[in-house]
């Protein structure tokens, strides 16, 4: 047994660190502590950023200018992201797209396709998910039908993440309603400012703007847009799925959440003492604590599998169920902490002398409740139990 | 024994039920309670209009009401109805007033009522309930605002935080230190500084500042009638509790019959089927310790009994909100749909008047006590 | 609303508590206090005392010498006989068998059969699960073959409390193999003496005997001792469990245990503070309370609609489930206060000066042990929720 | 980063689970666990043949072992086969005389021990560790025995309660108070008044009476040593726990693919499906703790490390425990079938060497003294 990392990874560590100390701007750092909204421009000088140093792809071959980091450099890399208040990268360019045109895409796309995500000129979006398939994707409806040089789709996608700012959309749609509904799905990418396409915002619980539906009406898409072959849609998507699991328990961020929520309850008083001195909220914090001490080794034991079996297994589903839980029960504790003064929406009308927290504990109710979604997108926790019976337990 | 509400109160219930179900649909609710003013002028008259205030108080005061199951009669319905107009003030201040008049009359340490209570159950008035601190949100042990005489009135200073309704009252009741006690004084909203904002759950609340306001003594000895206030009040956020978290529930029902996926009625997977059960179970839980609360008003147990409501409430109503997201998915995560709204309110009655640990303490200290 | 009983039932509290201030012996009491094991002969006692004074078959109607007691009454003596430490009534006879013979029984039945339950003359058991069917009844399959006068049985039941004391048997047996499983079920009555029936003892998770097996090899019954109709006994059965749920919650119970634990809690010592003084102790113990304050006005409301309608509704089983739950709290609760004390097997070469606790706190760990079983025995509470969620939810 | 076993505690692990596993089935134990002397005098001396008591103390004592990972590799296959024996003492008791040779040793407050560690290890001479008494169960401030100097000697007086194993103990080391400090003293079994008795969960402990018995001083000042034996203690109940869970959760797994109920298998039901991924889950969480703790030993971290561990396998013990009684039903209740003695044993760990709270106590205390 030896969980320590080896001093090549102890000094890559110390390399990710630096770089976050000089690069990573400081009003950057403001917004991410204080979890508010970033601009499209914030996201893309950090990917600029990143990429300058050769760490935006960070799990791309080098071949394709990425880092080829090992499942141990890229969590090392997540967890001091996280301590350091940088901005998670954009992950539908480099982490959803750019493997699968890389395993399932021609020349040609790897060739156009992968270096634009690199440089920036292009913003990815998903269009996965339609209202009424939700965890079920096998059941989607949006049609495109082959029409000469051409597939026209039509149908709707939602939970589009951060496609108000993208100029292209990687979709699932269904192209044959033959067999099983598995079968005949495709992936296929298109043109956001084609004739047809329509994005319309929704507004989440807490009041931000960070999903989006978009509408395809007779939208007319080269054929030379599909991604592998027609009909190889749900292959590309299970691919995508069980790739780069790693990192989904959400660690880093639980650790941070954790550090800042000790921080707030030593100054948030009760009764006359610190709210870290009320033995049920000290039992409650220490209780967290405990499990995500068991979680960050847990997280590790899963990793050091996936470093020796090349993909990680069904454990990351586990990863996945208790991470999000860990991290939504400290997002609780923290809301809780602020007592009535966690009540004002945030927003950008409360001065600092009107408000009665400070800046950084803001947006802890918002918080809250915005990470609601993290147990439901990306596959429910449900989900993740029912191929978890099926598939580790085998019932 | 006897579970049924009495005829009165099943009037009042019925009728604000029919006027907020006619005239405050969700959607006119999520438009007004998200802007300043974080209500609506012109529904709050009518609801005043209605008589609905009238309930709030005794008749001594009067009103026709006043007692722990006409709390629970006005506040269930606004609470399925997510109505974010300022009664919580108005019942809080009612009982403090109430409590003024009673020594003013007695034993003289109070003053007596300025405009007297008339002007706030008819709607006219509005006070705002001036009592947590940010280093004392909920107790009132630490209250560190400060009160002297001078010339003959008083004057106050201090800071109160997130006064629930105060970024639209007219006046405000304040706790503050007098020598050794903690007196109520009533401050008009032009003589402090205020500072409104509109909260994560819908309605509004405000930052009282308060440097050397002018004010008139309400109650010299005022700890048992901010007591009493906070008791009715955290009663009257149970009863709300339990109107919101029935309208989330039966969406949630509704949703699970409905809503398929792998070809079937999500409601037919058997996991969520026994969520649901456990979700009803504690609702059932809740309306029963919200009632046994009620009973308790104006008995020595009238606290502790409140305290046990509000601690059982907020673990339920969190548990309501959470796993009613959960079970809806990522629709009942957007705004335009009622279940998000809902949520956050069940979610946030929590930070009113006391929180699940505060009470909690409360009801541990009577062992510990023993 | 009107939380309180009425004057008369107010008085009749307190016949009941002056009944057992004078006639409920004191060595029983003591056995009951302290968790131990009642012998045939405690019951039989009990059982003569409540029975001279009429109130042994107490939902019975005067006319089979019952004290026709509304639900409200049985509630109010229900409470008392737990806050009294007084023996629960063995429900076979009294609470089961003797409603299914008035409701089902001819005369000659109700002539023979109630008389002998309310003198002690028989001491009725149970034979409803098999191995195999725990939670499913439909599936049982115990058979009994008509023959000429007689019915000829095979087979074996399981759980069947308290059989090592009984000299009859009620059995569900599979009549008919047509039609549904529930459609060739019968009710019979079996001398536990005929030849071929044997009784074998279960010895339970704690260490107990009030179980039992009891096997049928070739057993001869007159055709006479069928109670219904042949096939009739899914009705029989059913009528049985919508029967007297009323007290299903185990409020008195769960009261009597909160108290106990209170009492313990002020002795017991850790860290040189009483355990009620330990915060998390504490908080427990109070949620618990709460819990336990909420589910006496649940089981008052219901109760208040039984009174109302005539019978329970499926609220009942909220309460059995909730019900449980808190009980199952408390055990848990009382088990740990005593820290390692808890640890010693329950045994009368325990003497009082060597065992680290007074008795009346030794079978703390005994008690949460057997009482894992009120989750599961009388439908399990998993049954339960299946229930109300087609019953009352529509799920 | 390696989460894989070494060789040589490969080798231990493995023969214990075959030695085990070949002459210790269920049905034996269940068999010497519930009676007098509670263990099998014959199994314990082939285990001590094994050599296994080396591998809990370092090579400085004479062993092959003593650090987290052995302690781990030793006493999950203690658990999983539900082992009775008293090997637990004999590893605190290791510690703790290793403790009173460093300091005889070293600056000389410790006497060294008497007969050695020697015996201990060959399993020839049986330990009991009494350190908790009624009204000081898990920590060590409260203890109330108390030691004096005699004629060249020491007495000690007082009692030690559920001193487990001490049922069948040659020596006692009995903690007590020596003037300002916590010594620790041996004294023969035959100069105290033991009262051994079973346990619920199998295996046997005692009372210990102390009255002016003759003692050894084996550390004077021996408040770090005793806690040292504690936190090793602590770390195999959570290493024996892991072994009984995994041997819980198989069983579970078997039932619920096999038993059928309304035509299907249990395993199929879903709500049950989710239930058992939880259990999975939780077990992984407690293996992962448990081996954070073994790699703190000797560490400073090493006590907050081990309250952590015992905290969280307190929790997830009582979980597996109640869960598979609740899933499998009425078999899980009776003495015949193995899952209910596993879930005594799950249980009963959290009355061992301080429960869930005590040890959330001593993180919590962490923070506050920051």
């Amino acid at each position: 047994m030896e969980l320590s990392f080896s001093p090549e990874e102890r000094a890559f560590r110390d390399d990710v660190r630096a770089f976050f100390t000089e690069k990573l701007p400081a009003e950057i750092v403001d917004k991410v502590r204080q979890g508010r909204e970033l601009t499209k421009a914030d996201m893309e000088h950090w990917h600029a950023i990143l990429n300058a140093r050769g760490w935006l792809a960070n799990t791309w071959p080098k071949e394709y200018g990425g880092a080829a980091w090992t499942p141990v450099q890229r969590h090392i890399y997540e967890e001091e992201s996280c301590m350091a208040n940088a901005p998670q990268v954009v992950p539908f360019g480099i982490y959803m797209l750019g493997p699968v045109i890389m395993a399932f895409g021609n020349d040609r796309q790897k060739a156009e396709i992968l270096p634009r995500i690199l440089s920036g000129a292009d913003w990815w979006c998903q269009g996965y998910s339609e209202p009424g398939a939700g965890s079920d994707l096998a059941s989607l409806k949006t049609r495109a039908v082959r029409d000469g040089a051409h597939y026209v789709i039509n149908g709707q996608k939602t939970w589009t993440t951060l496609g108000q700012h993208a100029n292209k959309i990687f979709c699932l749609v269904r192209t044959s309603t033959d067999g099983k509904p598995q079968q005949g799905i495709s992936f296929i990418l298109v043109d956001m400012d084609t004739p047809g396409v329509e994005v319309r915002p929704i507004r989440l619980i807490e009041g931000g703007h960070e999903v989006n539906e978009v509408f395809f009406t007779d939208v007319r898409v080269p054929a030379e847009n599909l991604v592998g072959e027609e009909n190889q849609g749900w292959t590309i998507a299970k691919f995508l799925l069980s790739h780069e699991r790693t990192s989904i328990a959400g660690v880093g961020y639980s650790v941070k959440a954790l550090d800042q929520l000790k921080t707030l309850a030593k100054r948030q008083r009760r009764s006359g003492k610190r709210l870290i001195d009320n033995p049920l909220f000290a039992a409650r914090l220490s209780e967290i604590e405990i499990d995500l001490e068991a979680m960050k080794i847990t997280n590790l034991r899963m990793l050091s599998n996936a470093q020796k079996n090349g993909a990680p297994g069904l454990e990351s589903s586990i990863l996945k169920i208790k991470g999000t839980v860990i991290r939504q029960a400290l997002n609780d504790l923290s809301r809780r902490a602020l007592g009535p003064a966690a009540a004002p929406f945030p927003s950008e009308d409360l001065d600092g002398n009107a408000a009665p927290v400070p800046a950084e504990d803001r947006c802890h109710a918002a918080t809250y409740f915005n990470n609601r979604k993290i147990s439901i997108y990306g596959g429910s926790n449900e989900i993740q139990k029912n191929i978890l019976s099926k598939a580790m337990l085998g019932l | 024994m006897n579970f049924e509400m009495s005829e009165d109160r099943r009037m009042i219930a019925d009728s604000l039920n029919r006027f907020l179900g006619d005239t405050y649909g969700i959607e006119h609710r999520t438009k007004v309670a998200y802007d300043a003013p974080f209500h609506d002028p012109e529904k709050w008259t009518q609801l005043a209009d209605l008589g609905v205030l009238y309930a709030l108080a005794g008749e001594g005061q009067g009103g026709y009401g006043g007692t722990g199951f006409d709390i629970m009669a006005v506040f269930e319905p606004l609470g399925r109805a997510l109505c974010p107009e300022p009664v919580l003030p108005a019942l809080m201040a009612a009982r403090v007033l109430a409590a003024g008049d009673e020594t003013a009359n007695g034993a003289g340490t109070g003053t007596g009522t300025g405009a007297g209570i008339g002007p706030l159950l008819s709607g006219a008035v509005r006070y705002g309930v001036a009592i947590g601190e940010i280093e004392a949100p909920y107790g009132l042990e630490d209250i560190a605002a400060q009160a002297e005489a001078v010339d003959g009135g008083y004057r106050v200073s201090g800071r109160k935080s997130v006064v629930y309704g105060g970024h639209v009252a007219d006046l405000f009741l304040v706790a503050a230190r007098l020598g050794d006690t903690l007196a109520v004084f009533e401050v008009a909203a032009r003589d402090c500084a205020v500072s409104g904002y509109g909260l994560i759950d819908g309605g509004g609340a405000t930052e009282v500042f308060l440097d050397d306001a002018p004010a008139r003594l309400v109650v010299a000895d005022g700890a048992a009638a901010l007591q009493d206030a906070l008791d009715a009040g955290a009663l009257a956020l149970c009863a709300e509790a339990l109107g919101v978290m029935d309208r989330a529930f039966a969406l949630l029902l509704e949703y699970l019959k409905t809503r398929k996926q792998f070809g079937q009625t999500i409601g037919s997977f058997q996991a969520l089927q026994h969520r649901t059960v456990d979700l009803a179970t504690e609702i059932e839980q809740a309306r029963s310790i919200t009632i046994l609360a009620a009973s308790r008003m104006g008995t020595p147990d009238q606290s502790r009994t409140v305290s046990m409501a509000k601690n059982l409430i907020g673990r339920t109503a969190r548990l309501i909100a959470e796993e009613s997201i959960q079970m809806q998915g990522g629709i009942a995560m957007t705004w335009e749909y009622p279940s998000s709204h809902l949520a956050k309110r069940l979610v946030m009655i929590d930070h009113q008047l006391g929180d699940t640990d505060f009470h909690l303490e409360r009801v541990m200290a009577a062992h510990q006590a023993a």
